[in-house]
């Protein structure tokens, strides 16, 4: 993947700013995340146009050619607002795993709608427990012929009742595969699940003898790579989201007066405050962090992708959780936006594994890392 | 005990006289809601419902351990409506504090339970801080007219009435302007709006007053001493009110023993190291607060004042909020689903809003441990800016 | 064990407050933990004229015949003082598990000159590695005859350098059993250890052919009751001493002025404060109610223990260090009693099981409860 | 850069100059105390010391730019001695505020490393409370009378003079009426005790001072603007000292690579679960906190404001706090002990009380999170109830 200049990046990302700014405001989430699709079209044509959808697949598919660096600023910004859209699905983990695959004719065919909005993809990874390792994967693919059939069950699938291109995960006869398959054909049963987090759409999909399209060679590393790409665009969005939230709730505190004083006056709410500002800076620092050493291929990147997804994770939910508190009664409202976040932060921390399996797997690396 | 000895009735000639009465009155069970309203008004009349309370209002003049008695005897029998001059806070707090006129409008209705009511404390500028309450009553003639917005009011759609503080004097201290109010809820100017809480339920409301009208006779104690009456009635709801926290909310049981063993073992992680640590401090941190619990009731037997009380809001906020989080943990993924077909992610992200219910509400976490902090520990109180000037002049959001 | 009436045992805990205040004051426990035996054999005398050696121990056998709540109140008072005594390895370990043997011979020889502090015993229970398990026993005994020879080492063994009697758990063909050892005997050589908690005592004692007699009957049953015994006082022993420490941590930031206020009145302080003093009462209800338990000999008995043991050392441990920052400077310096407190907690933590052993343990008999 | 266009030397003609003089004179290494006074000496004869420094005191007027290539170039031979109009805390706050005289007799001997220093602001009554310090100097013609005790002084034995705040005006607030001094400290009047720390170790020294006199010409800044001097030189000790915080004691290694992961391993239970996470916590802390001092540099560097450094010390704090639990942890009964035989119980414990070090000394935690929650987050400060008054009624301990 490509890479922009640093003066190119701080544009683009200023430009994805703005129009979330104007359309992803805290009413168009609220109208858009109670719609049965979960995302607005206007919006996510325009997100297309200007280059975030289609934003890491390469120009000769009419992608932006632009890396995890720019992935991770454009996720901050994602995150600040609680953008309500299958970018996570479509353009960075499906994107990400057809571009890993390299698959030349299935990129050629698949890509271009891809980056241009005009097709939704989404990845089906795990089974019905939800984990991200080889062997939580519960869907079967046979060999029929030149032809797949696929088999079993596939779950918390983002964004599944939306797609218009699965991409299956599956075992088969010569290890895990990824297949493309239609969600429309015979045999594909999808039921959307529902989400404690209304911003997002998760769905459960059945296979039975349902027809797959072979992508690329077998092998797990490719789906471990998008994955690990996923990761750093979902801690780049914990961390705006974070800095987003401490804004507002600092905001609060120096206007919300009790007992004759700013509540941001006494320590209990101050030192709140402090400890937040830690957790999200931290949390910046670790999704830029990732987002750098995955850019550069780095051989300590794993880790540092492993670093930022429990950091980032906890950071997003501690801010949000503890802005509640900060704020009293007014947060225990449904009108007020605190939660959304909270929402949004617990279902983040478990998309693409729970912090303490990264935890677990970031001290692996670090055994690894010296014998 | 001594003082029981100058009473007309023993212990035992009580405990018969209760045993004959529910006897020749007890039906055995309750069928509907006319069952109910007419045994309540036996119980009233009997003067069963508030047996310690003076004979003048409806009571038998009983000591507290005699009233325990007739508790027990109902208890056994399983009859309700008496104990009310422990539990009924409304009509306690009328009896302490109000008119004369009042009391014989409301109180045996309190006790026959055929009044509602609600609470008219908190306001969306005041919550931490009530006494910056700005809902003002003025006086024209016989009553007094009330203008503001309260908030987190359980009941108050159905509410008759609605104990209610309200500032009525705007040039003295802030715990000085305020007075309390019995205020009828079923009038023009009282308007009720639930509140959509981070739940998604709406159990409270946000009620708007303009130009409501409150007789002069439902003033309790003296103008601008309703911070005292107050009081008096949060000491009412505090002895009263257990937690009130509320656990998982999808009743789908989980299965024998301990809840979050359960949980864990139908989940199929009960094995695991990590989670097993975590279980244990949270089924800890539960049973550490129930021995504090019994601890402090039984030094309250023993007459020796205890800390333990106070403590007991602030740890099961912490409990709560653990337990969420470990629920979580437990669940992994499956946290991310909500609604009846996924009843464990329903009780682990309930909990985890809900929690604040706690931690939040009546009082928070912080003033909570200002209160431990000062009036248990004795440490020092923080300079309050707005203690001792006019209202007019304390500085608002 | 017999158990006193409230009222006596208020008495007792009385007279041994007072004793404690006169003579373990902290001028005492900084000279006494600096001898090499650490501790004062006038007030060890004393203790056992009031009965408080002795206290377990059965009246036949010139003991109080009290039982686990006379126990665990006067170790609430060892615990406030830091007393510095082999009394939990003598008066506790070692009494608690001859009683349990119950070897009539062995007792009538041993308990009387134990209960009234003339003889000083304990228990080597553990191998090099630290634990409490009957796998980290490592120390095998081998028939001899009628006697039996001991070989291995134990380690953390409690005041083994002062002791005049050893009780040694090993290993033997029969399983576990319990052997009564001489010190002075051949093939016993003792290496006093280094403690962080100078008022502790630990040695690691090594057996070569070491000559034992047999206690009791083989089994691990009597050495857990014994160290159940142990976790009850220690809990006392850590209940009141963070009771202690919060006393005179909150008595400072009463007359601590800064920035001419009084410190405990920053929320920053009273906060800390409010919390400790859940920590240290919750403490204080887990040793008791393990005490109550344990002496009821109620089916939930070792769970209350249990919980005791994790919740009791951790609370000591957290009040003794949030102590230390809320003194500020004055409790980074030696000669301020804080960091005493501290080495102790962490002592308490360790002896007899981690936290984390006892959480793991708890959860076990949590599942046993009900199926 | 613009500004260095102005000035007399190039970049290029610089490096070659530095360069040529320390081919002439840096003997490569230096064997022994004199061979270090000798290369001091030289260094600050040929104006190399504090380059960024006025030509007046034995600077060079360069830029911070070119002050860092003559750097570069000590530093890729190895030779010490410049950089100190960075570097030297001592020399800094003299010139920027002390007397002709007293800069005459000792800027020089500082720069060469001849006069030993120590900080005298911390007491026993004035420690988050800098400003409520009660050390008095009374002006008696050409000299100031010192009367007071300081605390927490590194180095106060073989110290020639103390960096001394004192109060000089007791009429004044608090702030208002300090003055800050070179004070001699082997006369006397001035009694160094060594301070045992809670690990055992005297790094630190009370410092008794009795009538001890101290030269008018010592003052540095005005009379009664101390508060402004030491404001000075606290900033100059911020920009030179890095963390300073000490890990594990023993410095017996731990082998290769993550210190915890090690030690886990060496103590066998690098497979618990448990474990395993709590080294995740702790690294993981330990390398977030990296990233971010990287991210402030960086910051600096693009000229932006960092929120980052000022959380640098709160987040060591954490670190060695975590980091002493989970070696306690992985050790277990381990950690009973001490000494040098047992250099990973050592360093547990060590750590253990050590950390404090950290959270307590130089501002705790308390007052860092006010620090940053004020001065980087903006939130109001707290009423100071003591900072108009005349310090004679200000209330203390």
């Amino acid at each position: 993947m490509g890479t922009l200049t640093a003066q190119e990046r701080l544009a683009f990302q200023d430009s994805v700013r703005r129009l979330l700014a104007d359309r992803s405001a805290e009413a168009d989430v609220r109208r858009t995340m109670e719609t049965p699709s979960g995302y607005a079209a206007e919006l996510w044509a325009a997100l297309a146009d200007i280059g975030a959808v289609g934003l890491i697949v390469d120009p000769e598919h009419g992608g932006a050619g632009a890396g995890p660096l720019e992935l991770e600023a454009v996720m901050e910004e994602v995150g600040a607002t609680l953008l309500c859209s299958p970018l996570l699905s479509s353009g960075v983990l499906a994107a990400g795993l057809l571009q890993t695959l390299g698959d030349a004719e299935a990129n050629a065919r698949l890509l271009p709608r891809i980056a241009d909005g005009s097709l939704i993809a989404t990845a089906a990874l795990t089974g019905p427990k939800g984990g991200w390792r080889p062997k939580d994967v519960a869907v079967r693919a046979s060999a029929d012929g030149a032809a797949w059939r696929l088999d079993g069950e596939a779950s918390f699938v983002t964004h599944g009742q939306i797609a218009g291109l699965l991409l299956v995960v599956a075992e088969g006869p010569d290890g895990i595969g990824v297949f493309e398959v239609d969600p429309a054909s015979a045999g594909v049963s999808i039921t959307p699940l529902p989400t404690f987090d209304h911003t997002l759409r998760l769905a459960r999909i059945e296979f039975q003898g349902a027809a797959g399209r072979r992508i690329g060679a077998p092998g797990w590393a490719p789906v471990e790579a998008a994955l690990d790409l996923a990761r750093v665009a979902l801690a780049g969005e914990q961390a705006g989201g974070a800095r987003r939230v401490l804004e507002f709730t600092v905001g609060y505190a120096k206007t919300r007066i009790q007992f004759g004083r700013a509540i941001g006056s006494y320590q209990a709410i101050k030192h709140m405050a402090a400890d937040l500002l830690l957790e999200s800076e931290s949390a910046t620092s670790a999704a830029r962090h990732a987002a750098v050493q995955l850019a550069a291929g780095a051989p300590d990147a794993k880790a540092a992708i492993e670093l930022a997804a429990f950091a980032c994770a906890d950071a997003f939910v501690k801010v949000c959780a503890d802005a509640i508190q900060m704020h009293g009664g007014i947060a225990f409202t449904w009108n007020h936006p605190a939660h959304l976040y909270l929402r949004r932060a617990r279902a983040d921390a478990q998309l693409f594994g729970a912090p303490d399996f990264h935890r677990e797997r970031f001290v692996a690396e670090l055994e690894a890392a010296h014998g | 005990m001594a003082d029981d000895a100058a009473l007309p009735v023993t212990d035992e000639s009580l405990r018969q006289e209760v045993r004959a009465w529910l006897a020749a009155n007890w039906p055995g069970e309750l069928h509907s809601e006319a069952d109910r309203q007419g045994w309540m008004a036996k119980v009233v009349e009997a003067r069963w419902a508030v047996p310690r309370w003076p004979t003048e209002w409806l009571g038998r003049d009983l000591s507290d351990a005699q009233g325990r008695i007739v508790e027990r005897e109902f208890a056994a029998v399983g009859a309700p409506g008496t104990g009310q001059d422990r539990t009924n806070l409304w009509a306690n707090t009328l009896l302490a504090r109000g008119t004369h006129a009042l009391k014989e409008k409301l109180i045996a209705p309190l006790l026959r339970g055929e009044v509602g009511m609600c609470l008219l404390y908190s306001e969306p500028g005041a919550g931490s801080d009530l006494a910056g309450i700005r809902t003002r009553a003025d006086r024209k003639g016989d009553h007094f007219v009330v203008n503001g917005q309260k908030v987190w009011t359980s009941y108050a759609a159905s509410a008759d009435y609605g104990m209610l503080i309200a500032r009525t004097d705007w040039d003295v201290p802030k715990h000085r302007g305020i007075s309390f109010f019995f205020l009828p809820m079923k009038q023009p100017g009282v308007e009720v709006r639930p509140l959509r809480q981070i739940t998604g339920e709406s159990q409270f409301n946000e009620v708007f007053i303009t130009d409501a009208i409150c007789p002069a006779e439902n003033l309790l104690g003296e103008l601008g001493e309703g911070w005292g009456v107050l009081q008096t009635a949060l000491a009412y709801e505090r002895s009263v009110m257990g937690e009130g926290a509320r656990g998982p909310r999808s009743g789908v049981p989980e299965g024998e023993g301990e809840p979050l063993v359960a949980l864990a073992r139908e989940a199929g992680v009960l094995s695991d190291p990590l989670i097993r640590q975590e279980i244990a401090k949270v089924v800890g941190l539960k049973r550490l607060n129930a021995l504090n619990t019994a601890r402090a009731k039984a030094d309250l037997k023993q007459g020796t004042s205890s800390a333990l009380m106070s403590l007991g809001k602030l740890a099961m906020s912490r409990i709560l909020h653990e337990e969420a989080r470990v629920r979580t943990l437990i669940l992994g993924a499956g946290s991310l689903l909500e609604g009846p077909d996924f009843p464990r992610a329903e009780d682990a992200n309930f909990l985890t809003l809900n929690a604040y219910f706690t931690s939040i509400g009546g009082g928070t976490d912080q003033i909570q441990r200002n209160i431990i902090g000062e009036r248990v520990l004795g440490l020092p109180k923080e300079p309050e800016v707005d203690r001792d000037i006019p209202f007019r002049e304390v500085r608002t959001s």
